[in-house]
C-alpha cells in the first residue's frame, strides 16, 4: 500500500498533541495521520501513551482527569479536540475502549442497542450487519454481557461500536487476552470492517498482527512518536523486530531453566 | 373479616404511595448507582409548593407546577452536586445526599414553620363503600396512579433508548459516553423524574386520611427505604412489591396491635423493618434485585 | 509538642466553664463513636446508619449493670448493682454482642444495602427502649449511676476542690474521657495498620481477592461490625455518664446520620479524620447557639429568622456536601496538605515527597486497574 | 483561674440575698424552649408571651428594683441540646419560667432539684410531680381525661358497659392521659380500647378501623393535632357518629384550615385547665389585645395564655421572695411554695404548696370554632368532676 | 524437577474429577478431569469462553461446582469457601488485576501473608510484642519475595501508580507471599509486551525451580506455554478435548482445529 500523506481535510489528523494528567505529561507533541479508508497502527510499550492518544481523540480524557495541553485533532477537516465524547461519536468517530468494558449487567442485545443510541436512525440495519459479522452475539442475545468470555466480550465491544455506523473506528488493544484463534478472528474482522469503508486506528501489543493489518504504523515511546513508517518497512527493519517482536532478543531465547544471574527464591521455613 | 379487608385495602393503598416514593429511589439508583437519601426532602419540596400555590392557582395548576418544581430541584441537585462529584464513590455520594437532605429539610421545615398546609385536592374527605368496606377516595386514586406510573417506568427502562442509556450510564459512564450517550442529560433526567415522582407521592401522603403537609411529612418517606430495598434497589417491580409489603404489614400490625400486645405497643412502625431484615437474610439483594455476580 | 498538647488537655478543666467541658465531653464521646464508624465505613466499605442503636445498647446496659435494684424505688427498674467500671466493660461487650447478633446481615450485605438494613436497628431499638420499661424506664429513660473508680466518684457530690477549682462531675469526667478517647484511637490505629486492617482494606477494594488470599470475608465483615458496635457502645457509656440520664428519643436516625457526617467531614478512612469530624459536628451547633447573640446572620430565637440550631444544621449539611465536592480527603486531608505545604516551604528540595495517589481510599470505588 | 469562685448566695447593697442570675439591676430567667422542633409553634407563642410579660413588668418598675431578662435557648426538642443549654444558662439564671418537653425536663430533673431552680415545665405529665423546684401548672393530663370521661358519661350518653377508645402517643403525655381514662372507665364500668401511636404516624385509618371494629362509643385523643385531625376526619367519613375528646395538646387552631375541619367542628372537644383565649375573662381579653398589639398578625393560641401565665407565676414568686429579702434560688422556690391559692386572673386558682399534687383539678371543655380568637370556645365551664376529686395522682 | 523433600508442605497432586459448572442456561464446564502432578507446571489452554477461568474459580472456591470433585492433598476443595482453600496453600493470580490500588506494594504483599499470620484485632489494636515480632518476620520475607519479583524499589509505592506490567508482577508476588503449595496463574502475561513476557516467563521458571511447587497455568501465549509446561490440558466449550505433553497436544488435530488454528509454532509472535 502507498503511505504518502493524504490530502488535508480527509481522514484523521493529529498534530502536535500534548496531554497531561494533572501535572504529569503523558503525550508530548504527537502528530499522526489516518488517511480515510486506511488502517493505521500505533505501537508502543505499556504506558507509552497509546490509550491516552485515543482518549484525546474520543473526548474521554476528562474521565481520567486528563486534559489536552496543546495541539489539535481533526477529522475530515472539522476539529475534534475540545469536543465531548458524544459529539465526537456524532461526527462518526467511535472508540472501542481498552479492556472491552461491556455493560456487564445488561444483555448482549441491550449492549448493542446502547451502541446505537448516539448514532443515526438506521440502527436496525446496523444491527443486522453486526450480527452477520459476529453470529455468536445473536446466539447470546439475551445473556448478560458480563457473563460472556473475554473473546465474546471483545466481539460485543466491537459490535457495539459498529452500531453507531462509524466512519472511523478507534480500536484499543482488541486482542488483549484473546486466544490465538480468537485474535485471528478479530484481525479478520478488522480487515472486513475496513473493507466496508471504515478507517481504523489500531492500537496493539500484538505487533505482528498489527503490522499485518495496517498500512502505516507509528511507534510511541514515553509520549512521543519514536518511529513511523509504512508497515512493510517497519516489519523488515531490525529495530522494530528487536524492540517489539522479541525476535532476535537474546533474553527471549534464553533457556528458562538454569539461567545465570536470575534471582532465586528459597522456601520459607517458619 | 370486614376489618381485615379494610385494613388490607388500606395497606395496599398506602403501600402504593410508598411504592411511588421507592420508585424515585430506584430511578436514581439505576441511573447513577447512588442511593438518594435526599429523596425525603424532594418530597417535602414538592408538597410544599403544591400547598402554597393551590390557594392562588387552584389545585391542578398547583400540582403541575409543584411536580415541575420538584423535578427542577432534583435536576438542580444533580447539576450542582452529583455531576461535579462524579469522581467520588457511590457510598460517598450517598452520604453527600444526606448533606443535601439536611440542608433542604431544615430550610423547608423552617418555611413551613408550624403550619399544617392543606393541598386542596378535589377528593376531599370522601370515602368509597365497597360492600361493607370503606376506603378513602384519595387512596384509590393513589393506587391507580402508582400502578400506572410504575408500569410506565417498567416498560421505559426495558424498552426505550432512555432506559438503556440510563442503565448503561449507571454501569460505566465513560463507556456510555463513548457510545454517544449524553451523560449529563441522562443523569439530569433521572433526578428530575425522581423529583417529579416525589411530588406526586407527597400529594398522596398529605391528602385526606392525613390532615395535610407539615414539617413531619418527610418522615413518612423513611418507610420507603425498607420498601425500596426489600424489593431490590434496582428493580421497578421491586419498588411496587416492596411498597405494598410495607404498607400492608404496617396497616395490619397497627390494626391488630391489641391482639399483638406481646410484641409491644406501636409495633406497626417497626414491622416494615422487621420484614425487611427477614427478607434480606434470605435474599441479600432484595426480592427482585439483581444479585451482584462478579467475574474474576 | 506532645507534652504541650498534654499540658493543654490537662489544664482545660481548670479554666473552662461547665458549658465548654460538657461540649468537650460530648465531642469525646462522639469521637469514639466516629472512630467505630470510620473502621466500618472508611476502612471496610460498609455503611451503617444504625449506630445510634449501639450507643443506646452501651448506655442502657451500663445503667442496667450498674443500677442499684434497691434504689429503683417506685419505678421498680431492674439493675444488677455491679461495680461501675465492671458495668462499663460489660456494657461495651453487650454492644458487641448486639452487633454480633446482627452479623448474619452485617456479614452478607455491603455498602448502601447494609446502610438501609441497619436502619432497622434504629427502629427496632427504639421500639425496645420504649417497651422494655422495667429495663429502660420507657419513654422517660433512666438515671445513670455515676462512675466510681479507685474511690473517686464522677459526680458533683461529694464535692472536691483541686487547686482552688471546684471539681464537679464534668471536670472529673474530663480526666476519664480523655484517656478513653486516646486509647480508643490508638487501638483503632493499631488495628488498621496491622493484619486486620490490610484484610479490611482488601475487602473494601476487592472482595473476591480478599477471600482467595485467605481472608474469611463474611466473618471479617461481621467482626468489624462487632468491633464498630463496641466503639458505639463505649461512646454510649461515655454519653450516659456525661448526660447522667438516658432517654430513648435521643438514639434516633439523626444521631446515626451525624456520625456519618462526622467521618465524611473529617476524611474517610482515617482515625484522625474521624476525631476531627466529631469535633466539628459536635461543637458547631453549640458554638452557634452560644454566640447566637453576636452572630449577624442568625436571628434571635423566636424572631422568625434562621435560628442557631437551624443555622448549625444547614452549615453542617453544607459542610458534608462541600467536603464531597471540594475536599476529597476531608479535614484530615486538608491538614495533611497544609502541613505538607508548610513543610515544603520550610525544608527545601532535600527530600522528595513520597508518592501518593490523590483521592483517598474510598469505599467501593472501582479500582483503576481492573481490565475486564 | 476564673473558675475559682462558685455561685454562692451573697447579700447585695439593698439587703436582699441574691443567688445566681440575680445582679444589682437584673434578674435573668432561663427559657428553654422549642423553636425549631415539633413544638415550635407552641414554643414561639410561649416565648413571645413571656417576653411580653417581662416588658410589661419592667415598664412597671421591674421586680425588687431589678429588670427581668429572659435568656432564650432553643433545644429543638432534642434532649442533648436541652442538657447542654441548661448547663450553659443554668449558672446564670434565677429561675426557668418555661421548659418545653417532658423528656428534657425529666433528663434534668435531678440537676434542677439539686440547683433548686424554680422551673415551670410546659408539659403536664404526672411524672414531673414530686419535686420542690419543678412546678407543673394547672391540671395534669390524667385529670383532664378523667374530667373528659365524666363529661362523656354525663352529657354524651356514654354508659356503663360501653367501650371507649383512646388514641395516645407513646411516652409520658399519652401514658399519663391513658392512666386517667382507664381510672375513670374503671369507675364508670367502661372498657378502654387502646391504640398507641408515635408522633411520626400521620394516617389514622388503621386505628379507626380498629376502633370501629371494637364498636367504641367515644374516643379520647391524647396525641398531636395532626393525628387528631386524621382520626376524627377518617372516623366521621366512615360514618362513625360519636364524640371525640382530646387532651389540650391534641388541638391546634391550624387544623381548621385542613380538610378535616368540618368533622372537627362537628364532633371534637378538648379538655384544658387553661381558659381558651376567647374566654370572656378580662385578664385574658387584655392579654389578647396586648399580644396582638406587640405581635401583629401572629396567631393567638393557647401557648400565649400558658406562657404569660407561667411568666406571671415566676414573677409573683420573685415578688414574694423579694418581700422576704431572699432572691437566692432557695428563696424563690420557698416563696413560690408558700402560695396555696394563687390566682392570676386567668380562671382557676392553683395550689402551689403541695409538691405531690397537681396545682388544679378543674378542666374546661372547649370546642373548635373558626371565628373565635385562638380557634376555640368554651362549651362547659371549668369544673372538678367527682371522679377527679378522689383520684390518687401517681407521682414521679 | 527439584529434588523431593520430605516436608508436610510438599506439593500434593491436584485431582480434578468430572467437574461440571452450570450457570443459568449455560454449561461452562462439563465433566472436566485432569491431574496436576506434584511439582509440575500444568497448563490449561483453550479458546475464549472455554471455561479456563471458571475452572480456576472452582479450584479457588470462588464458584461452586455443580458436580464433581477436586481433591488436593487430603482435602475436597469443592466443599470449601475460598479462605479455607487458601489455608491449604492454594494461591492464585487474577486475569484482571485485583490489587488494592491505593495501598503500597508491601501492604498488598502482606495480605498474602494473611493465612500465615495470627495477629487479630486485639493483638494488633494493643500492638502486643507478639504481633510486632510476627509483623517484622513476615515483612522481611515479603520484602525478599518482592526483591525476587523485581519489585524491590517499589515497596512503598501505591500499586495504582505502577505500570501495568509491574502490577502483574505484584499479583504474582502476592500469591507467592502465601507460600503456596499450588499456584494458579490466570493469564500472567496478558497485555504485556515481548520484553515483559520474557521477564515474567523467567520469573515463573525461577519460582518452580526454587520452590518446587505445582503451578497451574492459563495462558494464550503458546510460545510460553510450550516452553514452560510439563503437561497441557485443552478445553473447548467446557469440555476437555485433549490432555498430554506439549508435543502431543500441539499435534492433536482436534486442538489445532479448535484453538491453534494453524500449527502452534506460528503463534509465537
Ligand atoms: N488517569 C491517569 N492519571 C495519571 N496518569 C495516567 C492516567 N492514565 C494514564 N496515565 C499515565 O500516562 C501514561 C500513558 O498511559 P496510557 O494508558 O496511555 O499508556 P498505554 O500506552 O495505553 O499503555 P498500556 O499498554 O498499558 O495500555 C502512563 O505513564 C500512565 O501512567
Ligand atoms: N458467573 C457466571 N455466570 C454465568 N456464566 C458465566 C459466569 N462465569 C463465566 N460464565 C460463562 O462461562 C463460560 C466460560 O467462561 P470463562 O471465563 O471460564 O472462560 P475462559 O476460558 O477463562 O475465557 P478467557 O480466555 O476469555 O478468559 C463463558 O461462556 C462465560 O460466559
Ligand atoms: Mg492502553
Ligand atoms: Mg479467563
Amino acid at each position: 500500500m502507498v503511505a504518502t500523506a493524504p490530502p488535508a481535510g480527509t481522514g484523521l489528523a493529529v498534530s502536535g498533541l500534548a496531554v497531561n494528567y494533572g501535572a504529569v505529561p503523558a503525550l508530548r507533541g504527537v502528530s499522526l495521520r489516518v488517511p480515510a479508508g486506511s488502517v493505521v497502527a500505533v505501537l508502543g510499550a505499556n504506558g507509552a501513551g497509546k490509550s491516552t492518544l485515543l482518549r484525546a481523540i474520543s473526548g474521554t480524557l476528562r474521565f481520567h482527569r486528563g486534559a489536552i495541553g496543546g495541539g489539535k485533532v481533526s477529522w475530515s477537516g472539522t476539529r475534534l479536540s475540545g469536543l465531548a465524547a458524544p459529539a465526537v461519536v456524532a461526527r462518526g468517530v467511535t472508540q472501542v475502549p481498552e479492556g472491552r468494558r461491556v455493560f456487564a449487567r445488561m444483555t448482549v442485545e441491550e449492549n448493542l442497542r446502547a451502541g446505537g443510541l448516539g448514532g443515526g436512525r438506521r440502527s436496525a440495519a446496523a444491527r443486522e450487519e453486526v450480527l452477520a459479522l459476529f453470529p455468536v452475539l445473536a446466539e447470546r442475545a439475551h445473556q448478560r454481557a458480563g457473563l460472556l468470555s473475554g473473546g465474546e466480550q471483545q466481539m460485543l465491544a466491537i459490535g457495539r461500536a459498529l452500531m453507531a455506523r462509524p466512519s472511523m473506528l478507534l480500536l484499543d488493544e482488541p486482542t488483549l487476552g484473546l486466544a490465538p484463534l480468537m485474535a485471528a478472528r478479530i484481525a479478520e474482522t478488522v480487515k472486513e470492517i475496513n473493507a466496508r469503508g471504515t478507517s481504523v486506528l489500531l492500537i496493539e501489543q500484538n505487533v505482528a498482527m498489527a503490522l499485518s493489518l495496517a498500512s502505516y504504523a507509528y511507534v510511541l515511546e514515553v509520549g512521543e512518536v519514536a518511529l513511523e513508517g509504512p508497515t512493510a518497512e517497519l516489519a523488515a527493519g531490525d529495530e522494530v523486530r528487536r524492540r517489539y517482536l522479541g525476535v532476535g532478543d537474546p533474553a527471549a531465547e534464553r533457556p528458562l531453566d538454569g539461567s545465570a544471574g536470575r534471582r532465586t527464591l528459597g522456601r520459607w521455613r517458619a | 373479616m370486614i376489618t381485615f379487608l379494610e385494613l388490607l385495602l388500606n395497606g395496599i393503598s398506602i403501600g402504593a404511595v410508598y411504592a411511588l416514593i421507592a420508585l424515585g429511589f430506584v430511578v436514581i439508583f439505576k441511573a447513577t448507582e447512588v442511593v438518594n437519601f435526599a429523596h425525603a426532602s424532594l418530597l417535602l419540596a414538592g408538597g410544599y409548593l403544591v400547598a402554597r400555590l393551590q390557594p392562588v392557582t387552584g389545585f391542578w395548576a398547583a400540582l403541575l407546577i409543584g411536580v415541575a418544581a420538584a423535578a427542577s430541584v432534583g435536576a438542580l441537585i444533580e447539576f450542582l452536586i452529583i455531576r461535579r462529584a462524579r469522581a467520588g464513590s457511590h457510598t460517598l455520594l450517598a452520604i453527600a445526599t444526606i448533606g443535601v437532605d439536611i440542608v433542604l429539610t431544615t430550610e423547608l421545615t423552617r418555611q413551613i414553620g408550624t403550619e399544617i398546609l392543606a393541598l386542596g385536592d378535589p377528593w376531599g374527605g370522601s370515602v368509597v363503600h365497597l360492600g361493607q368496606v370503606t376506603i378513602a377516595e384519595t387512596r384509590l386514586v393513589a393506587l391507580g396512579t402508582a400502578a400506572a406510573l410504575i408500569a410506565l417506568f417498567l416498560l421505559a427502562f426495558k424498552f426505550t433508548g432512555w432506559g438503556i442509556a440510563m442503565r448503561a450510564t449507571a454501569e460505566d459512564a465513560e463507556t456510555a459516553a463513548l457510545m454517544g450517550i449524553r451523560l449529563g442529560r441522562v443523569s439530569l433526567s433521572a433526578w428530575a423524574v425522581a423529583g417529579a415522582l416525589a411530588a406526586v407521592a407527597a400529594l398522596f401522603l398529605c391528602v385526606f386520611p392525613t390532615p395535610g403537609l407539615d414539617r413531619s411529612t418527610s418522615l413518612a418517606a423513611i418507610k420507603a427505604f425498607p420498601a425500596a430495598i426489600l424489593g431490590g434497589l434496582d428493580s421497578t417491580t421491586g419498588a411496587l412489591a416492596g411498597g405494598l409489603i410495607v404498607g400492608v404489614t404496617e396497616a395490619l400490625m397497627s390494626g391488630y396491635q391489641n391482639q399483638l400486645a406481646f410484641l409491644g405497643r406501636g409495633v406497626g412502625d417497626v414491622a416494615p423493618f422487621l420484614v425487611m431484615v427477614v427478607i434480606l437474610l434470605a435474599r441479600p439483594a432484595g426480592l427482585f434485585g439483581t444479585r451482584e455476580t462478579a467475574r474474576v | 509538642m506532645w507534652a504541650g498538647a498534654a499540658a493543654v488537655a490537662i489544664a482545660v478543666p481548670f479554666y473552662l466553664e461547665g458549658f465548654w467541658l460538657q461540649a468537650g465531653l460530648f465531642a469525646m464521646s462522639a469521637a469514639v463513636g466516629a472512630i467505630g464508624i470510620a473502621l466500618l465505613t472508611g476502612s471496610t466499605g460498609q455503611l451503617s446508619m444504625g449506630h445510634a442503636f449501639f450507643l443506646a445498647v452501651g448506655a442502657y446496659s451500663y445503667v442496667y449493670f450498674a443500677g442499684d435494684p434497691a434504689a429503683g424505688g417506685s419505678h421498680g427498674l431492674a439493675g444488677l448493682g455491679l461495680p461501675t467500671p465492671l458495668a462499663a466493660v460489660l456494657a461495651v461487650l453487650t454492644a458487641g454482642v448486639a452487633g454480633g447478633l446482627f452479623s448474619p446481615i452485617a456479614g452478607r450485605l455491603k455498602g448502601a444495602y447494609l446502610g438501609i438494613a441497619t436502619l432497622a436497628l434504629i427502629f427496632l431499638g427504639q421500639h425496645l427502649l420504649f417497651n422494655a420499661e422495667p429495663l429502660t424506664g420507657g419513654y422517660n429513660g433512666r438515671a445513670v449511676p455515676p462512675m466510681e473508680l479507685f474511690g473517686l466518684v464522677f459526680a458533683d457530690s461529694p464535692s472536691l476542690v483541686v487547686l482552688n477549682v471546684p471539681f464537679g462531675s464534668l471536670e472529673r469526667l474530663w480526666f476519664l474521657g480523655l484517656p478513653l478517647v486516646l486509647g480508643a484511637a490508638a487501638f483503632a490505629r493499631g488495628v488498621l495498620r496491622g493484619r486486620p486492617g490490610r484484610a479490611m482494606n482488601t475487602i473494601r477494594d476487592h472482595e473476591i481477592a480478599a477471600g482467595v488470599m485467605g481472608v474469611p470475608v463474611a466473618r471479617y465483615r461481621a467482626a468489624v461490625f462487632v468491633l464498630s458496635s463496641m466503639y458505639g457502645g463505649l461512646a454510649g457509656v461515655m454519653l450516659a455518664l456525661v448526660f447522667q440520664r438516658t432517654v430513648p428519643d435521643y438514639f434516633g436516625v439523626l444521631l446515626s446520620l451525624d456520625y456519618l457526617a462526622m467521618i465524611v467531614i473529617g476524611g474517610l478512612g482515617s482515625i484522625g479524620g474521624a476525631v476531627l469530624g466529631a469535633l466539628f459536628v459536635s461543637f458547631l451547633p453549640q458554638l452557634l447557639t452560644r454566640y447566637s447573640d453576636d452572630l449577624p446572620l442568625i436571628a434571635e430565637p423566636g424572631s422568625g429568622g434562621v435560628s442557631p440550631a437551624e443555622a448549625a444544621r444547614i452549615l453542617y449539611g453544607a459542610a458534608v456536601i462541600a467536603v464531597v465536592l471540594f475536599l476529597p480527603g476531608g479535614l484530615a486531608g486538608l491538614l495533611t496538605r497544609l502541613r505538607a505545604a508548610a513543610g515544603a516551604r520550610a525544608a527545601t528540595l532535600t527530600r522528595t515527597p513520597r508518592a501518593r495517589l490523590t483521592p483517598p481510599p474510598a469505599p467501593h470505588s472501582p479500582s483503576p486497574d481492573t481490565r475486564s | 483561674s476564673g473558675k475559682a469562685t462558685g455561685g454562692e448566695p451573697a447579700t447585695g447593697g439593698d439587703g436582699v440575698r441574691t443567688g445566681p442570675g440575680v445582679t444589682a439591676d437584673t434578674i435573668s430567667l432561663g427559657i428553654l424552649t422549642d423553636l425549631t422542633g415539633p413544638y415550635a409553634s407552641f414554643g414561639k407563642s410561649l416565648t413571645q408571651a413571656q417576653q411580653l410579660y417581662f416588658e410589661q413588668t419592667n415598664a412597671a418598675g421591674g421586680v425588687c428594683g431589678r429588670k427581668l431578662q429572659g435568656i432564650v435557648r432553643d433545644h429543638g426538642y432534642d434532649v442533648q441540646k436541652a442538657v447542654a443549654a441548661y448547663t450553659e444558662i443554668g449558672p446564670k439564671s434565677a429561675a426557668v419560667p418555661q421548659f418545653i418537653g417532658s423528656p428534657m425536663v425529666t433528663a434534668l430533673k435531678q440537676r434542677i432539684e439539686g440547683d433548686k431552680m424554680l422551673t415551670l415545665p410546659m408539659a403536664w405529665a404526672t411524672s414531673l410531680l414530686g419535686g420542690q423546684a419543678i412546678q407543673v401548672t394547672g391540671t395534669t393530663y390524667d385529670i383532664d381525661m378523667i374530667n373528659g370521661v365524666d363529661y362523656l358519661a354525663k352529657e354524651k350518653g356514654v354508659k356503663s358497659g360501653d367501650k371507649i377508645g383512646h388514641l395516645y402517643f407513646e411516652g409520658d403525655y399519652g401514658e399519663s392521659a391513658l392512666n386517667g381514662s382507664k381510672y375513670a372507665a374503671g369507675k364508670l364500668g367502661l372498657t378502654v380500647v387502646e391504640q398507641k401511636i408515635k408522633a411520626t404516624d400521620q394516617d389514622m385509618s388503621a386505628q379507626v378501623s380498629a376502633f370501629k371494629d371494637a364498636g367504641v362509643k367515644a374516643i379520647m385523643v391524647s396525641a398531636g393535632p395532626r393525628q387528631a385531625a386524621s382520626l376524627v376526619g377518617v372516623a366521621v367519613a366512615k360514618g362513625m357518629d360519636i364524640p371525640f375528646v382530646g387532651s389540650n395538646s391534641a388541638y391546634s387552631p391550624q387544623l381548621l384550615g385542613t380538610p378535616a375541619a368540618p368533622a372537627l367542628l362537628k364532633s371534637f372537644s378538648v379538655m384544658t385547665a387553661a381558659a381558651p383565649m376567647s374566654a370572656p375573662i378580662p385578664a385574658i381579653q387584655k392579654l389578647v389585645s396586648d399580644y396582638q398589639a406587640k405581635y401583629p398578625g401572629q396567631p393567638v393560641d393557647s401557648g400565649v395564655g400558658a406562657g404569660y401565665g407561667a411568666a406571671m407565676i415566676v414573677g409573683d414568686a420573685l415578688k414574694k421572695a423579694c418581700e422576704s429579702k431572699d432572691l437566692s434560688r432557695e428563696g424563690i422556690v420557698k416563696a413560690h411554695r408558700s402560695q396555696p391559692s394563687w390566682e392570676g386572673g386567668f380562671g382557676q386558682p392553683m395550689d402551689f404548696s403541695r409538691i405531690d399534687q397537681p396545682a388544679s383539678r378543674a378542666s374546661y371543655v372547649v370546642k373548635p370554632d373558626k371565628t373565635a380568637v385562638g380557634g376555640s370556645v368554651i362549651v362547659k365551664e371549668a369544673a372538678v368532676s367527682d371522679l377527679a376529686k378522689d383520684y390518687q395522682v401517681p407521682v414521679g | 524437577m527439584p529434588a523431593p523433600h520430605d516436608d508436610a508442605r510438599d506439593p500434593a497432586p491436584l485431582e480434578v474429577r468430572a467437574v461440571t459448572v452450570r450457570f443459568a442456561g449455560l454449561t461452562a464446564l462439563s465433566e472436566v478431569s485432569f491431574t496436576v502432578a506434584p511439582g509440575s507446571v500444568h497448563a490449561v489452554i483453550g479458546p475464549n469462553g472455554a471455561g479456563k477461568s471458571t475452572c480456576f474459580n472452582v479450584l479457588s472456591g470462588v464458584y461452586r461446582a455443580t458436580s464433581g470433585s477436586v481433591r488436593f492433598g487430603g482435602a475436597e476443595l469443592t466443599a470449601l469457601p475460598p479462605h479455607r482453600i487458601a489455608a491449604l496453600g492454594v494461591a492464585r493470580t487474577f486475569q484482571n488485576i485485583a490489587l488494592s490500588a491505593h495501598q503500597p506494594v508491601i501492604d498488598n504483599l502482606m495480605l498474602g501473608r494473611h493465612r500465615l499470620t495470627r495477629a487479630g484485632f486485639v493483638s494488633s489494636g494493643l500492638r502486643l510484642p507478639s504481633a510486632r515480632r510476627e509483623w517484622a518476620r513476615h515483612r522481611a520475607r515479603a520484602a525478599e519475595i518482592a526483591g525476587f519479583a523485581g519489585l524491590g524499589d517499589h515497596l512503598d509505592t501505591p500499586v495504582g501508580l505502577l505500570p501495568y506490567g509491574v502490577r502483574k508482577r505484584v499479583e504474582l508476588a502476592r500469591a507467592l507471599c502465601m507460600e503456596p503449595r499450588l499456584l494458579l496463574l490466570d493469564e500472567p502475561v496478558a497485555g504485556m509486551n515481548g520484553e515483559e513476557r520474557t521477564e515474567m516467563a523467567a520469573l515463573i521458571g525461577a519460582v518452580r525451580r526454587g520452590l518446587g511447587i505445582s503451578v497451574l497455568l492459563v495462558e494464550h501465549d503458546m510460545g510460553m506455554v510450550m516452553r514452560l509446561a510439563d503437561r497441557i490440558t485443552v478445553l473447548d466449550f467446557g469440555r476437555r478435548i485433549a490432555d498430554g505433553t506439549p508435543g502431543q497436544v500441539q499435534d492433536d488435530p482436534e486442538v489445532v482445529r479448535a484453538y491453534l488454528g494453524t500449527s502452534a509454532g506460528q503463534e509465537d509472535m
